[in-house]
């Protein structure tokens, strides 16, 4: 049976009725259209899929949009405001930080998290924070440079 | 990779989740981590999820009576962020920051990891080594187990058709005379752990006064390591008594490690764990 | 992967090698039948509902016994095929008498695809163990709400 | 508009660090993918696969599934009669080629064959169907190892040959037997490279969109060749090529395993055809592990017979390929590159190799990142190493003793290639220095002195790419690039390489805008649609730049001619000098502006003699070679004795790729190409069991390196041009992942040397090392 869920997806509030078993995923990218978080795996490996859920990123695969309902949601889409790239996404540019980019809307929210919890992070504490998400095109390093940088910026 | 139908249920009150899955045919959601992706690759598929997200008073921590009290709701990045649990009980929360990544430590709780009961699952060690007791309600009471009775088998516990973890409730080391150290090998791809030590111990005229050791990966089971605690004499004992860590366990084996070398890594964790945890005594 | 280990039941070793064959006792043994019949000489059809943890699979399969020597001994193939995959267990069981009554020593392989081949590598082994663990010990089950004279003292 | 600004050259854009025009769309989530295409009435189809390796199909009922609600159809092997088979581009002597039905007929090769597709309003219905159909398989005994099954008596693959030989293959040059007779010391190793999944982080996936009216087909699909896709899938399907439209979206990452027509996309086409509706399929990741290609799959048996002052003299391979069980698009030449450039950097002059192409009841292997090469230079530079260790040589002098001298190019090699340039020292030197060798072996001597297993490996590499020539390779080796001039002066390039991440969008408007002096902000790069693009080949093999670039480069100039002339009309001067955007009259110093060419191009109001309206050229450039890339990677490793975990506490990387048009981007692509490198050395292996199954099956178990996983690389170049085309450039795509592994090894079989340990093979998981580690102790 089919159930109504309110979540507020990047600033907006949408509502809709869905099967209990649509993942998280499935809700954004097709019923909202939030299509930035991407799938990459179905095992909570890669990280693609990594949205902030009230503020805490989580990977919306492994979760069921029923247990999002009422809270709220930010995508990648939500990050830019009145069209400036949060300081994440404009150092992932200046870094070369992605190649494919299919990766890079779950590395940025990952990264985007750990700034807010830890503002001033060493190499390895971004190596760690970075765990969650797998990239196949850049060997991390510009990903480094580019979270080290946007530390940095938003520190100044 | 989509999970078959199902009902589901949203409880707002522990009585009511309590009645939901009461006749035991409900699965319960905690934070889906391990329930969901076998749904999603149909290797689970319950008939009724009960989901505990919207259960009030699930998710807390608080020191009462000399232990530290977790509610089962209470995800592994809040117990890796609490205050109260770095400064009474820092092995959970050292423990904590080895599960998954952020994303899964965000949204994983412990209830949830205990509940599913993997062999390789972090927690299992700590909460051996904390002399942890897990306490179960149903509809109609309440029991509180040790953990080492709590866990069973591989993904198999105690718990009882109807039965719901509500809180694991640990021991504190509230002056900083406990070293603590958790240690693990973690397999490349899953993050799991092929080993994990962690431990517990207390100094007292240069002799080893108190010492736990929970295993996690070894064996079927996290187990506590008693042999090698009563083998931990002195501080000068870590290798040999980490060397009865694998004694009369049968060990896992799989592709990323054989038993003899799970079993060996144990040993080698389980020094390493010890040796850390006597330097970090104040 | 491979299999072996022994478990110690209290009876004699004609008496286990009948329990071990006797497919009332193989479907109350085996976790999860709910089902098994006799095809044919040694031979049997089951189904069998796997349930560990929230994972569950139905398997339907047969069980076939070869190479009989009594009480010494003998082949049990398992096979079982289900939508989250397949798997046979072919093994040698060996009754060794014993002062408590009969040491079985099973020796064997079990091989499986599928579903639970391709993903459930880290966890096979234990789950392996744990079935044959828990087939024995309601089998040792068996024999002491069963037997009153086993093989007893 | 004055004298001083119209004379002024543009600061080129060629060789600066910019960042790139492609990531904004790609930074906020708004790129499209596959997966992100949402049409009207759209289906979803799910593919049954086998979870056998081999079987006969006894009975197959989709009645279940056709009578779900949702369920639009059903199609079988029987359906798909009419489609052609999947193609396989590369020919070989002898070749035999299975035929490979986009559906199972009545018999399955491999786990993840697929059976049957099922065709929904959504994916959950389809996900649901799909458990829905009953087959029932008779299992038939697989074989999953190459040389297991060459051994007598080994299950047939492919029944109508018992022998499972595909082909084999023979090369020879200069005298081989001679130089083995002659060498005063032989050295023999068998050499594992073992099978890789590519896992590109966006799984394949296709939507195929169907037009009934007007018999026109459009296929949406994440690959890195959209132009040779629609020739071979509309042949599949028996469609005119110009009723097929190929559409590359965004592609999230590709490493050779989108350079291929897989059943999928034929499949898709024929379901859109049957229904009337477009349909989307998105392979899972599971899917993505059994069924899209594996790369590498090498057990290679080598000699190498050198002088005892340690100069090579021959070099003999037997190369047994794992295949698979059947041959996808590039399948069968994988292993003859590696042949090609079995005598790495040195003077092999006598040379042997015989391939065995062997199926197996795996998904077959095809190009992955290096295709061939870093199977070649990891055998190469392990036996360097070896033959170093036997001769009691330092392996950097060894290397240097034997390279291909800088005066020597163009170099022919043994195996018929001409080496276009190099300077094979000059980055090994370079690399040297930067770990101050010298003194870093010292601190080895001392660590190992103290029990610690610290190790450096050195690899020198070389690699064929740019492909490449057309006669050498299957479908064409040129490129094409047609550069537009809008009436307002804007510029588009269309280019036929498709890129796929590597940053072409940004490296080509850097070559247009510096050709036609206009800001980069005004040139966009088109690419990925076979209606709007002319032709083209497509990215891979390092090729992108190396061909796409000059493709660019000579429609530019012959646009410039063009510009020149239309200049010359409306200055009314034959003296004209195009720069920095505005054609100038050199005797007046007057100036016309392109976005005023270009209008008066369009306008047409008067033209040039022998010159037609417009400002379009297009051009299709044929290399007349390869270009070679080299360069040297040194790894300083430690292994640790207690676990045999490896830790890389140095990674340095000296390539030379020729010109370099973005360093930034070049940087990049070493870093991940080392990384996957680092994934095959250390992490990665595909494992099926002797019965066929995939039990790496999922990124659980399937160790794509992590960020805390991987070194930090410090990364330098020289920069030695290559002649075979004007902008100098060689290619990078690969070059890190065939530099890395070897290095790897190297330095990991040097820190265990001591303990008698001569060769280790890959992925050096820390069990392996351990056992090795307790063996020699007590040894």
């Amino acid at each position: 049976m089919k159930r109504r869920i309110t979540l507020k997806i990047n600033g907006k509030v949408y509502s809709h009725e869905v099967e209990p078993r649509m993942l998280l995923i499935h809700y954004l990218r097709e019923v909202v259209g939030f299509t930035g978080p991407h799938i990459g795996c179905e095992t909570s490996i890669c990280g693609a899929c990594t949205v902030a859920l009230d503020e805490k990123i989580v990977k919306s695969c492994t979760m069921l949009a029923v247990q999002a309902d009422g809270r709220e949601v930010l995508t990648i889409e939500g990050l830019a405001s009145n069209g400036t790239l949060h300081p994440v996404q404009e150092a992932f540019w200046n870094e070369h930080a992605l190649q494919c980019g299919f990766c890079t809307p779950g590395m940025i929210m990952a990264s985007k998290q750990l700034l807010e919890r830890n503002p001033r992070p060493t190499d390895e504490q971004i190596r760690h924070a970075l765990e969650g998400n797998l990239c196949r095109c850049t060997g991390y390093q510009h990903i480094v440079n580019a979270v080290r940088t946007a530390a940095s910026r938003m520190g100044a | 990779m989509i999970p078959q139908e199902f009902e589901y249920s949203a409880p707002t009150s522990l009585e009511e989740a309590l009645h939901l899955i009461s006749d035991g045919s409900a699965k319960v959601l905690a934070g889906g981590l391990s329930l969901i992706p076998l749904m999603k690759l149909r290797l689970a598929a319950p008939g009724h999820v009960v989901d505990l997200g919207r259960v009030p008073g699930l998710s807390y921590i608080r020191e009462e009576g000399g232990k530290l009290h977790i509610g089962a709701m209470t995800t592994h990045y809040q117990i890796e962020s609490s205050a109260l649990v770095h400064s009474r009980c820092p092995l959970l929360a050292e423990t904590a920051a080895h599960i998954g990544d952020v994303q899964v430590r965000n949204a994983g709780t412990i209830g949830g990891s205990v509940a599913h009961a993997d062999p390789a699952a972090d927690y299992p060690a700590a909460l051996l080594a904390l002399d942890a007791q897990v306490r179960l309600v149903t509809a109609s009471g309440e029991r509180t187990l040790p953990i080492q009775d709590f866990l069973v088998d591989t993904l198999t516990t105690a718990l009882e058709p109807g039965e719901l973890v509500a809180e694991v409730i640990v021991d504190v080391d509230v002056d900083g005379a406990t070293g603590f150290c958790y240690q693990k090998m973690a397999h490349a791809a899953s993050g799991f752990a092929i080993v994990g030590a962690a431990v517990r111990v207390r100094r007292s005229n240069g002799r080893v006064s108190f010492s736990r050791v929970g295993i996690t990966g070894l064996a079927p089971k996290a187990f506590r390591a008693t042999g090698v605690e009563s083998l931990l004499q002195t501080p000068d004992d870590v290798a040999s008594a980490a060397g009865a860590v694998a004694d009369g366990i049968e060990a896992n084996s799989d592709l990323a490690a054989s038993a003899e070398y799970r079993c060996q890594m144990a040993r080698v964790y389980t020094a390493r764990a010890l040796r850390q945890a006597l330097a970090r005594i104040a | 992967m491979k299999v072996a280990g022994e478990y110690l039941l209290a009876a004699a070793p004609d008496r286990a090698y009948d329990l071990l064959q006797d497919p009332e006792v193989l479907a109350r043994c085996m976790p999860g039948c709910d089902h098994l019949a006799r095809t044919g000489p040694d031979e049997y059809e089951m189904r069998m509902k796997m349930v560990i943890s929230s994972i569950q699979g139905l398997f339907a399969g047969k069980v076939s016994i070869a190479d009989q020597d009594r009480p010494a001994g003998f082949r049990l193939v398992v096979e079982g095929n289900g939508k989250v995959g397949f798997m046979r267990g072919d093994g040698l069981l060996t009754l060794v008498p014993q002062p408590g009554g009969t040491e079985v020593r099973y020796e064997g392989e079990v091989r499986v695809g599928g579903m639970i081949a391709g993903v459930g590598q880290r966890l096979l082994d234990t789950t392996a163990k744990m079935i044959i663990k828990r087939f024995f010990s309601k089998l040792a089950a068996q024999v002491d709400g069963a037997s009153s004279s086993g093989a007893g003292a | 508009m004055s004298m001083a600004t119209t004379v002024t050259k543009a600061e080129t854009l060629v060789g600066r660090r910019l960042r790139r025009k492609e990531d904004p769309r790609l930074i906020t989530g708004t790129a499209t993918y596959v997966d992100d295409i949402q049409m009207p009435g759209m289906h979803y189809a799910a593919i049954l696969r086998s979870p056998h390796a081999a079987a006969r199909i006894r009975s197959l009922n989709v009645q279940p599934a056709l009578d779900h609600p949702g369920v639009a159809a059903v199609f079988t092997g029987a359906d798909v009669a009419g489609v052609g088979p999947v193609p396989c581009g590369a020919s070989l002597p002898g070749l035999r080629v299975p035929a490979h039905s986009v559906l199972a007929r009545d018999r399955v090769y491999f786990v993840g064959h697929p059976v049957a597709v099922v065709v929904a309003t959504d994916r959950y219905v389809a996900a649901d169907a799909l458990d829905l159909i009953e087959v029932e398989y008779q299992p038939l005994p697989a074989v999953a190892n190459p040389e297991k099954a060459l051994e007598p008596g080994a299950p047939a693959v492919h029944p109508e040959w018992p022998d499972n030989l595909a082909f084999t293959y023979h090369q020879e040059g200069g005298e081989p037997d001679r130089a083995f007779a002659e060498a005063d010391v032989v050295v023999r190793q068998r050499i594992i490279s073992q099978r890789l999944i590519p896992t590109a982080m966006e799984t394949r996936g296709v939507v195929a969109d169907y037009r009934g009216a007007e018999k026109s087909l459009t296929i949406y699909s994440s690959t890195q060749i959209p132009h040779l896709m629609r020739s071979l899938v509309a042949q599949m399907l028996g469609l005119a090529e110009n009723r097929l439209r190929v559409i590359t979206p965004e592609v999230g990452g590709g490493f050779g395993s989108k350079l291929n027509v897989y059943a999928e996309e034929a499949l898709m086409g024929f379901v859109a055809m049957k229904i009337g509706k477009p349909v989307k399929w998105i392979e899972s990741r599971r899917e993505n592990f059994q069924c899209t290609i594996h790369g590498r799959g090498h057990v290679d048996y080598y000699e190498i017979a050198a002088r005892k002052d340690g100069a090579v003299l021959g070099l003999r391979l037997k190369l047994i390929q794992d295949l698979g069980a059947y041959h996808q698009l590039l399948t069968p030449a994988i292993p003859t590159l590696s042949v090609l450039m079995m005598p790495g950097l040195y003077k092999f002059r006598n040379v042997s190799a015989d391939i065995l192409g062997v199926f197996t009841n795996c998904v077959p292997t095809d190009a992955y990142r290096g295709a061939g090469r870093p199977e070649a230079t990891h055998g190469v530079e392990r036996m360097m190493d070896l033959l170093a260790a036997e001769l009691r040589m330092d392996p950097a002098e060894l290397r240097l003793l034997n390279f291909i001298g800088a005066d020597e190019f163009p170099y022919a090699t043994a195996t018929g290639l001409s080496y276009d340039s190099g300077n094979y020292a000059e980055p090994l030197k370079k690399a040297l220095d930067l770990v101050d060798y010298h003194r870093l072996r010292e601190q080895q001597q001392q660590a190992k002195a103290s029990g610690r297993l610290v190790g450096i490996g050195i690899s020198t590499y070389g690699e064929i790419c740019a492909f490449g020539p057309s006669p050498a390779t299957p479908a064409g080796g040129w490129e094409s690039a047609t550069v537009k001039i809008e009436p307002s002066g804007a510029v588009t390039v269309m280019t036929g390489a498709s890129p796929h991440g590597q940053g072409e969008e940004t490296t080509f408007a850097q070559i247009a805008a510096d050709e036609l002096g206009v800001p980069i902000e005004d040139v966009i790069v088109v690419h990925g649609d076979t209606a709007i693009v002319q032709y083209g080949i497509g990215t891979f093999g390092s090729r992108g730049t190396a061909v796409g670039g000059p493709a660019v480069y000579y429609a530019l100039q012959d646009l410039k001619a063009k510009i020149l002339k239309f200049g010359e009309l409306l200055l009314e001067s034959s003296d004209v000098t195009f720069s920095g955007g505005v054609c100038t009259c050199n005797r007046t110093g007057k100036t016309v502006t392109l976005a005023q060419i270009a209008a008066a191009s369009y306008r047409a109001m008067k033209l040039p003699p022998n010159t037609e309206p417009g400002l379009v050229a297009t051009h299709f450039w044929e290399p007349p070679n390869f270009a070679f890339p080299f360069g040297a990677h040194i790894v300083v490793s430690e292994v640790d004795p207690e676990t045999g975990q490896v830790e890389i506490k140095r990674y340095v990387a000296v390539d030379d790729c020729g010109k370099i048009i973005n360093p930034l981007l070049v940087d990049g692509q070493v870093h991940g190409g080392v990384v996957q490198g680092l994934g095959q050395a250390l992490f990665e292996q595909a494992v099926y069991d002797q019965d066929g199954q995939l039990v790496t099956g999922e990124l659980m178990d399937y160790a794509v390196p992590k960020a805390t996983m991987v070194p930090w690389i410090e990364s330098d170049h020289t920069t030695t041009p290559s002649p075979v085309n004007p902008l100098g450039v060689k290619g990078v795509g690969e070059a890190g992942t065939i530099g890395c592994s070897p290095a790897v090894v190297n330095s990991v079989v040097d820190a265990l040397g001591h303990l008698g340990v001569r060769h280790l093979d890959m992925p050096l998981t820390p069990e392996k090392l351990w056992k090795l580690i307790q063996a020699g102790g007590q040894a």
